[in-house]
């Protein structure tokens, strides 16, 4: 095991993304006034390169390490990296007029962004505890600064100082974790520590292995927002710039699950019998706090944190499912949760593209600004409705559906009684979840309109919401292609 | 190929009425009134393609089987055959009528262009519910009725809409959510090789291989979806809300035919599919349906807003069909399709004269409309008179035959439910003493709105606006009207259909008196 | 010709349509197209009645007469000792006639057979017409033509008078098709579709409130007893798996249920006292008669055809329909004699208190169905036959009342008196009418209201005495009742205001022609020997061998006896009302006694002890309040109470049990979201690092014991 | 030496910082306390990363770890200043309690 041998061909989508960011953070020092937004379309540049290099491997196929083992690129790493620089792009799309009008810090937006993207690429291709924690601290750490972008605004630095606060103090935790998890078994390598823990057996299972164990899942449940450690998310999603939200509630959550993904699927599955049930408790915790507090918020962007947190708590079901050795059901679980990741990403940039478009003409944020839209701009209230509708994931016409149906799917193979508690929690939950997003969609088309200008979301959201908006649909009508996705991403077959 | 076209005729039908500029709103009235005209004609092309095609009137016709979803084996097989045909062109007929009255009667918001739009993909969901042979596709239609018919109470219904829209969409919702569990049971647990969503290939297998408690559970699941949908006596608190508040033509369609999608759900997939389940469960839908019967009447005579109480008269007629249908017999399940499409008619109809009435009175309550509606408006009193008498189940009109066939089978259920004779011979009396609850809310209600001395408010100048019965409205009423009175004497235009298939489909349930 | 027997119901049926649609364009609104459709279904029955009769003659011409001679003669020396009165009852007849192969009662049926829907048995509408249908036919088509006729004067300058028409047409032809119908769906059919039609007519001026609530009340009870009809004939149906009556006739006689099994009384016994419920419902006897009284409210020509010769004769119809299966059940006969003979006597009574005339006929006809109902229980033809002239005469009677309202405008007797000098032709034909009704001879009444009496005596047995006496005492109440009306509204000063005239000729002429049949109908069914055997018994007969084991016979000592106790009734009658008609109020309010009292010089043995058991026993009045106030009460708190109940259930049950707990869940999601998982949001980090940690803790804690 | 001690000086270094992020008003001082936490990981690695040398692990990989583990600290420091400096300049206070603006 060379560590010193390094692959640059299985690097470049990651070096691609690097050189443009800071390319950006150069070229935006050059450019004055309204030219600054041509920065934009440079990131967009960059990202559009490195997604080439990663379609490249993919097409070239074979299966490279780099890093001495520590980095590895296979179909399941290219397909998150895919997926999330085609997120990358959205966000792009998002933030290039938001952040021309506020005409602050570009640049450094910018910046800041691609190098958290870098974080994420380098996530699900990191088999190493180390690995795992460098590309977890690379997408966090430009996420509490840019929480904290809008200096003018004292509730933007509030939530990002509390971002900050709780992400440091998660990642403690979760070191601290991990260097007992390395004490135990001497590795860092995923697979090490998989045999490590086997070797242990059942007998002997220390509770203080254990502990640390919960405290590596500490840190990953800061990052996806489950419920004990969820309470930033309301105040951080409030407070940092729109696009930023977008970028928090989907990207960095999906860069939480897939490191997430790779840790409980591949370390710890020895001992799945106890985190299994465990996480499971957290999911149905996280759904229905989630959902509840969701009915009562009167802001949407708030709304929206809420929303997020439950939909975390649905991600969170497959991973209650997993029963040691098991691999036929760990599979259809692995491959739910990136699914519901793909289907959660459409859905909820779809949504974030909407309240943009929305919060430039009236920035109060408020649920009932959106009153009467179904008259004034009825296009962006159909787009609106399909994403709430799919996040509710209940009406068989959207992708939300079936990315439910996906979750459940491994209850029905072999029913354990778990399995039906969480499945009825999924349904009551969609239930309560319909009701608050049908209220967004009711005050939308019901509700008599009080101000009444129509909504111009301008070229780019406008391709952003149209492209979404049929995704969410396609999917809807013919599965058949949602479901092509599952055969390919299964990583626990792969290692 | 002729099927699936009438039934996403009405789909794209919505869609040019929704591409249509904004200033021409009103063109949308004629669009959909072509597009439903054409569906009519097309269903009714089926029903004559049924009775002289090849099928020679029974068995499955214009059977369609092509893949949709192969991951989960779902594929998209449609058919039509006895059970379905009559519901079938009934929900053409309605819309089609429904698209008529629309030209002068469609509520305060107005927007004609979305209000048609919405009524065009309702009547693709309705007629895909029907003919859908693979239990996600007949899943997917279940729920994609929810949508439009949520947003026409929502937004053209009376004051308390929201909370009505609302409760109807989660109402149904919570039903189907427990049906879908039940349909993926059934898939994975299938004892046949490969697992499947066919209903024939599920109803051929009638239930072998399915443990019996299995099957009890599973129709659990299925029945409660189903029971609330055709609202049984528990579940349906929903429909007088959703009734009162929906708009006159929303209501026609939920009533005439939404509410068959439960009873005909029952027929279609629950009883052949799990046999031993529904043989466990027959007596609870008879106790059930008889207390709807009892339960609605008694309802009715509490209710002082018209509408509201001819919902409930709804929940009682619908316990009538349930009634038929939990006898297992193929008497019941005859008499239960005969009073569905009876009701359809005859609900429609009462539905059509209110919404008419309110049009005019400008109120719904028995008391403010004050009597005399025979004295301001003769025609409408005696379209009033006519509809309700025969909504209380008078021979020679279609509401007869449904209720005494479906006592009649109930006096005498299937040989499996033997043990239960005595239950259900009282059960059959107490519907027939029904009737006379039934007959006694009508006529007192026909006293108190159309007899009697009309208030001086409404007579003289107060009466200006009471325009007696308007082209329109005889456009669409006159063929429910004949109908009515043609399927009261010749009962067997609709048995002659059903006959044959019923019989076969509850074959597994041996041979029924 | 009983081929086109299927035209009688379908003319009147035809005109009713026509008068719908172009009734108003017509000349005289209608009315022309009704009478001709009921003029032409008329002669048609004519036509049939002959065809029929007169086989039915010829096939008892065939039975040998040896034994008709020598019966003759047993009744000829029974006429001299009264002892013999009883020993003609008691000496029972055994020796049965047998008769020749291919010899039966007339019946021709024709059916279209409808394609098989549900199950394994066809649906068939046909016609049966036999003898009982032939009777039938004439009477309703005769009354109908006579009523529509009467109609177009009395109902002259109605707002509605074509859509009075057209529901009498339609009526007309739904009693025609339950008359006709051959299986007994058809008959419930004809049955439900006569309710509504008399619920239309007893409500044709709806304008006042009382008239609706009256044809509800008429309507709701009437249905009360349908539901006995359906629940019987699905019974009929579980048992035989067939609605033809024909077949059901042939099965019980032959002593087989559906699969040739031995026919369950049991069931049999419950299917026919539900049907018989039905019956009761119909022709208002004793526990659901509260309706017809009240049903006056409707125009009186309507009265008439249908409160006096139609549509309560149904259920005497469907009984004597099925007769040979009502005998086949012992105790169903004995329910069906206790009803009549407690309704006749009841309602007999009720009849002397009445001041408005058209209750005090309403009452008289309960009275009379019961007299049909009991006759039924012992012998076929005294039932028929009584309901054949009592339709005449009732309907006579009811047209005579129709014209005194008419000319006086009201109802109440008190209004009325003297009337004999301004409306000679009502007079006449109206003291017709009542003297048959009185049973006085040798007018129809005698004849038919003996042959039930003969009937009853014959039989013996407990309910045959019953009949007998309660009988006789009705005919009594019903003699004086009579003569109170004659004396209360044709004798003395006349009382009412205005200045009352003789009725136009389209009211007098169906008065006259209807007292015809009244005086004479009687002579078709003289109980003496061969007359026997070509008269009324031996049109209508059902079954040859019934009708040769059932000869019927006159007890002349009976005979004598009712015309005794008639002519009692009658004395009484004008001995209390001849003179003293200002003082009439009295008598209602009860202290009759009083009167009594100061009619000393009275005959005091025979009238006083009548009249004393009669009315200070206040029988009469108690069995009004009771009637009023228990049985219409009950009827009355039972729409209210449930109305009151469904007014409970709605708001309890429905409102608050069911509505209340969904709502309830949603409120308590809310409410959990709004004050608990909301306030956890506090805003100040370190309680959130709070809240981690110790959640955290809690997750340690469950991992260490998960091992 | 066993290699039980310094853990069990970690593990309570690692409490004080716990003690001092939940209970201290300036951000500053919390920022310390977070420090604290960190150094405790540290040590713990690097004395894993001994045991793990004893058992002959050439690639120090405890060690490498601390390594890591010091550098992205001392990154975080950095912008949580900063952040903490933002919130002074708006505030003219560092007290945490005071930042509760959105609630609920």
């Amino acid at each position: 095991m060379d560590v010193t041998t390094v692959d640059f061909f299985a690097l470049m989508p990651e070096l691609v993304l690097v050189s443009t960011a800071l390319l950006v953070l150069l070229v935006e020092l050059f450019l004055s006034g309204r030219r600054k937004q041509l920065v934009n379309p440079l990131s967009i540049g960059g990202v559009v390169g490195s997604l080439a290099w990663v379609i490249a491997l993919a097409v070239d196929g074979s299966q490279r390490r780099a890093f001495g083992n520590m980095f590895v690129v296979d179909n399941y790493a290219l397909l998150f990296k895919a997926f999330f620089l085609l997120t990358a792009l959205f966000v792009l799309f998002l933030s290039y007029r938001y952040f021309a009008e506020i005409r602050t810090y570009q640049g450094e937006y910018y910046f800041l962004l691609l190098s958290a993207f870098v974080g994420m690429l380098l996530m699900p291709s990191a088999r190493d505890l180390v690995m795992i924690f460098i590309a977890l601290e690379l997408v966090s750490v430009p996420g509490f600064v840019m929480a904290g972008l809008r200096k003018f605004d004292l509730r933007s630095n509030e939530g990002a100082l509390k971002f900050f606060l709780f992400g440091v103090l998660s990642v403690a935790v979760l070191l601290f974790g991990l260097s007992i998890v390395y004490g135990f078994t001497g590795t860092t390598d995923l697979v090490g520590v998989a045999e490590g823990l086997a070797a242990l057996g059942p007998d002997n299972r220390e509770p203080l292995l254990l502990a640390s164990m919960l405290f590596v899942i500490v840190g990953f449940g800061f990052k996806i927002s489950a419920v004990p450690f969820h309470f930033w998310a309301p105040d951080t999603y409030e407070g940092s710039p729109i696009p930023v939200t977008a970028f928090l509630s989907v990207a960095s959550k999906a860069a939480g699950f897939a490191g997430l993904l790779q840790v409980c699927f591949v370390a710890f599955e020895p001992l799945a019998d106890v985190w299994a049930p465990i996480l499971g408790g957290v999911a149905v915790l996280t759904m229905t706090l989630g959902n509840l507090t969701a009915l009562q918020q009167r802001n949407i962007v708030r709304l929206f944190a809420y929303s997020s947190v439950a939909q975390a708590g649905y991600m969170l079901v497959p991973f209650a499912l997993v029963q040691p050795g098991n691999a036929v059901v760990n599979g259809v679980a692995f491959s739910a949760v990136m699914l519901y990741l793909l289907a959660y990403a459409v859905m909820n940039i779809g949504a974030f593209a909407c309240i943009v478009a929305v919060a430039r003409q009236r920035p109060g944020r408020q649920i009932a600004d959106y009153a009467g839209m179904g008259t004034h701009s009825p296009g962006l209230a159909f787009g609106l409705t399909l994403f709430l509708l799919s996040l509710a994931g209940v009406l068989p016409i959207v992708i939300g559906f079936y990315a439910k149906l996906y979750i459940l799917r491994p209850v029905v193979i072999d029913p354990t009684f778990g399995g039906l508690v969480l499945a009825s929690a999924v349904v009551i939950n969609s239930l309560i979840g319909l009701y608050y997003y049908l209220i967004v969609a009711k005050t939308m088309w019901m509700d008599e309109a009080t101000v009444t200008d129509k909504v111009r979301p301008g070229l780019a959201l406008n391709t952003a919401i149209a492209v979404l908006a049929v995704a969410v649909l396609a999917v809807g009508v013919y599965p058949q292609a949602f479901a092509g996705f599952a055969e390919i991403s299964t990583l626990v077959a792969a290692p | 190929m002729l099927i699936s076209l009438t039934v996403f005729l009405p789909l794209i039908g919505a869609g040019i009425i929704t591409a249509l500029p904004k200033a021409q709103e009103e063109t949308a009235k004629p669009v959909a009134l072509l597009v439903s005209v054409l569906g009519f004609v097309l269903s009714l092309v089926l029903l004559a393609g049924y009775y002289l095609g090849p099928t020679q009137g029974s068995g499955m016709a214009f059977e369609v089987n092509v893949p949709w979803i192969p991951a989960i084996g779902a594929n998209y097989h449609v058919g039509i055959d006895g059970i379905s045909l009559p519901l079938f062109v009934l929900s053409y007929l309605l819309t089609f009528l429904c698209s008529v009255y629309a030209f002068h009667h469609i509520e305060e918001p107005g927007k004609p262009k979305a209000f048609l739009a919405l009524m065009l993909l309702l009547q693709t969901g309705m007629a895909g519910t029907f003919i859908a042979l693979d239990l996600i596709l007949f899943f997917v239609f279940w729920e994609l009725v929810l949508v439009p018919m949520y947003f026409m109470i929502a937004v053209w219904g009376g004051p308390r809409r929201e909370y009505a829209a609302v409760k109807f969409f989660l109402y149904t919702l919570f039903g189907s959510v427990f049906m879908l569990v039940a349909f993926l049971a059934l898939y994975f647990n299938y004892p046949g090789d490969t697992p499947t969503f066919d209903m024939v290939e599920l109803a051929a297998n009638g239930g072998v291989g399915y443990s019996r408690t299995f099957q009890i559970l599973a129709f659990l699941g299925i029945g409660l979806s189903f029971a609330i949908k055709a609202p049984m006596w528990p579940f349906h608190t929903w429909l007088p809300d959703a009734h009162t508040e929906a708009p006159t033509i929303g209501s026609v369609l939920l009533a005439g035919v939404l509410l068959k999608m439960g009873t005909y759900g029952f027929v279609r997939i629950a009883l052949p599919i799990l046999p031993e389940g529904a043989v466990f469960w027959a007596p609870v839908l008879a106790v059930m349906a008889v207390t709807a019967i009892i339960y609605g009447a008694l309802c009715c005579l509490a209710q002082s807003d018209l509408k509201r109480l001819i919902a409930f008269s709804s929940v009682g007629h619908m316990g009538f069909v349930m009634l038929g249908i939990a006898t297992l017999t193929p008497t019941g399940i005859n008499a239960a399709i005969f009073g569905m499409i009876a009701h359809g008619l005859i609900t429609g109809m009462l539905f059509f004269v209110v919404g008419s009435v309110k049009d005019r009175y400008h109120t719904r309550s028995i008391a403010d409309i004050g009597g005399g509606l025979l004295q301001t408006m003769p025609r409408m009193g005696a379209v009033f008179t006519y509809v309700a008498i025969a909504s209380l189940g008078l021979p020679g009109l279609a509401g007869f035959w449904g209720e005494v066939f479906a006592l009649l089978a109930a006096f005498n259920p299937a040989p499996e439910l033997a043990p239960y004779l005595v239950l259900y011979r009282t059960l059959m009396v107490l519907g027939a003493f029904g009737t006379v609850l039934t007959a006694g809310y009508f006529l007192w209600m026909l006293q108190r709105v159309a007899m009697g001395q009309a208030p001086e408010r409404w007579t003289g100048s107060g009466g200006a606006g009471l325009t007696d019965v308007s082209v329109i409205e005889w456009g669409t009423w006159t063929p429910l009207l004949v109908l009515i009175i043609v399927l009261g004497f010749l009962p067997f235009l609709v048995f002659g259909i059903t006959n044959a298939d019923v019989t076969a489909i509850l074959g597994v349930f041996g041979s029924g008196a | 010709m009983s081929d086109y027997a299927w035209l009688i119901p379908a003319l009147p049926a035809v005109s009713a349509a026509l008068i719908v649609f172009f009734g108003k364009r017509l000349p005289k609104g209608g009315a022309e197209v009704g009478i001709a459709a009921i003029g032409l279904a008329f002669l048609l029955s004519v036509g049939v009645a002959v065809q029929v009769f007169s086989a039915n003659v010829a096939a008892v011409a065939q039975v040998p007469h040896a034994e008709e001679e020598a019966r003759a003669g047993t009744e000829v020396a029974g006429l001299g000792a009264p002892g013999g009165l009883l020993a003609a009852a008691a000496e029972p007849e055994e020796e049965t006639i047998e008769i020749p192969a291919g010899v039966s009662a007339f019946v021709r049926e024709r059916s279209v057979q409808l394609t098989p829907f549900g199950g394994q048995y066809g649906f068939e509408a046909g016609i049966r017409v036999d003898g009982l249908a032939a009777m039938m036919f004439l009477l309703v088509c005769f009354v109908s033509l006579l009523v529509q006729i009467y109609s177009t004067s009395y109902m002259q300058g109605d707002p509605r008078y074509t859509w009075y028409f057209a529901l009498l047409s339609m009526f007309t032809a739904s009693m025609l098709l339950l008359v006709i119908g051959n299986n007994l769906m058809l008959v419930l059919m004809g049955w439900e579709l006569v309710g509504i039609c008399s619920y239309l007519l007893i409500g044709f001026w709806w304008e006042e409130k009382a008239n609706s609530d009256a044809a509800i009340k008429a309507f709701l009870t009437t249905h009360l007893g349908d539901v006995g009809l359906m629940v019987g004939v699905i019974t009929m149906w579980s048992l035989f798996a067939t609605f033809n009556i024909g077949e059901i006739i042939a099965a019980v006689q032959a002593g087989t249920q559906a699969g040739g099994a031995a026919l369950d009384t049991g069931l049999l016994t419950f299917g026919l006292i539900a049907l018989f419920i039905g019956a009761i419902g119909k022709s208002a006897q004793f526990p659901l008669h509260t309706w017809l009284p009240d049903a006056m409210a409707g125009p009186t020509p309507v009265s008439a055809l249908i409160h006096a010769a139609t549509m309560v004769t149904a259920g005497i119809f469907l009984v004597a329909r099925l007769y040979p299966v009502f005998s086949a059940s012992a105790t169903a006969m004995a329910v069906v004699a206790v009803i009549g003979t407690i309704t006749l006597f009841m309602a007999g009574l009720l009849a002397v208190v009445q001041d408005d005339v058209k209750r005090v006929l309403a009452y008289s006809t309960i009275s009379q169905l019961g007299y049909m109902i009991a006759a039924l229980a012992f012998s076929y033809t005294a039932g028929i036959f009584h309901l054949f002239t009592h339709g005449f005469f009732k309907a006579l009677l009811f047209l005579g009342a129709g014209s005194l309202i008419h000319a006086v405008h009201s109802n109440n007797m008190s209004d009325m008196g003297g009337l004999r000098k301004f409306m000679p032709w009502t007079f006449w034909t109206f003291l017709v009418g009542s003297l048959a009704l009185a049973a006085i001879p040798p007018l129809a009444g005698f004849w038919s209201k003996d042959e039930v009496l003969a009937g009853g005596l014959e039989a013996g047995g407990y309910t045959g005495w019953l009949l007998v006496v309660l009988g006789s005492l009705g005919g009594m109440i019903t003699a004086f009742y009579m003569t109170r009306v004659m004396w209360l509204v044709f004798a003395g000063e006349f009382r009412g205001h205005g200045h009352p005239h003789e009725s136009p000729a389209a009211m007098k002429w169906p008065l006259a022609v209807l007292a015809v049949p009244a005086a004479v109908m009687g002579f078709f069914n003289l109980p003496f020997g061969t007359l026997h055997s070509r008269g009324f018994a031996a049109w209508t007969l059902f079954d040859l061998e019934y009708f040769t084991n059932h000869e019927a016979h006159f007890f002349l000592p009976m005979a004598l006896g009712t015309t005794l106790l008639a002519g009692v009734g009658i004395v009484v009658g004008t001995k209390l009302y001849r003179q003293v008609p200002e003082r009439e109020p009295m008598l209602e309010l009860g202290p009759v006694s009083g009167v009594l009292v100061n009619k000393f010089y009275l005959d005091r043995l025979s009238t006083d002890l009548i009249v004393r058991t009669l009315v200070r026993t206040k029988l009469a009045n108690a069995a009004y309040w009771l009637n009023d106030h228990v049985l219409d009460r009950t009827v009355f708190l039972l729409g209210v109470g449930t109305a009151k109940l469904g007014r409970g259930t709605y708001t309890y049950a429905d409102q608050r049990g069911i509505d209340g707990t969904v709502n309830g869940l949603a409120g308590g999601a809310g409410f959990l979201g709004r004050e608990v998982f909301r306030k956890f949001q506090s805003g100040n980090v370190q309680l959130y690092a709070g809240g981690m940690f110790a959640g955290v803790f809690l997750l340690a804690v469950l991992f260490a014991t998960a091992t | 030496m066993a290699a039980v001690y310094p853990l069990i000086f970690a593990a309570l270094l690692f409490c004080v910082g716990v003690y001092g992020v939940l209970s201290r008003r300036n951000a500053v001082l919390v920022l310390m306390s977070v420090e604290i936490m960190l150094a405790s990981v540290t040590i713990n690695l690097v004395t894993f990363g001994e045991i793990a040398k004893a058992r002959g692990d050439v690639l120090l990989t405890g060690q490498v770890f601390a390594l890591f583990v010091l550098a992205v600290g001392a990154a975080e420091v950095g912008v949580g200043l900063a952040l903490v400096l933002l919130l002074y300049r708006n505030r003219a206070s560092v007290n945490i309690d005071e930042a509760d603006l959105m609630k609920y």
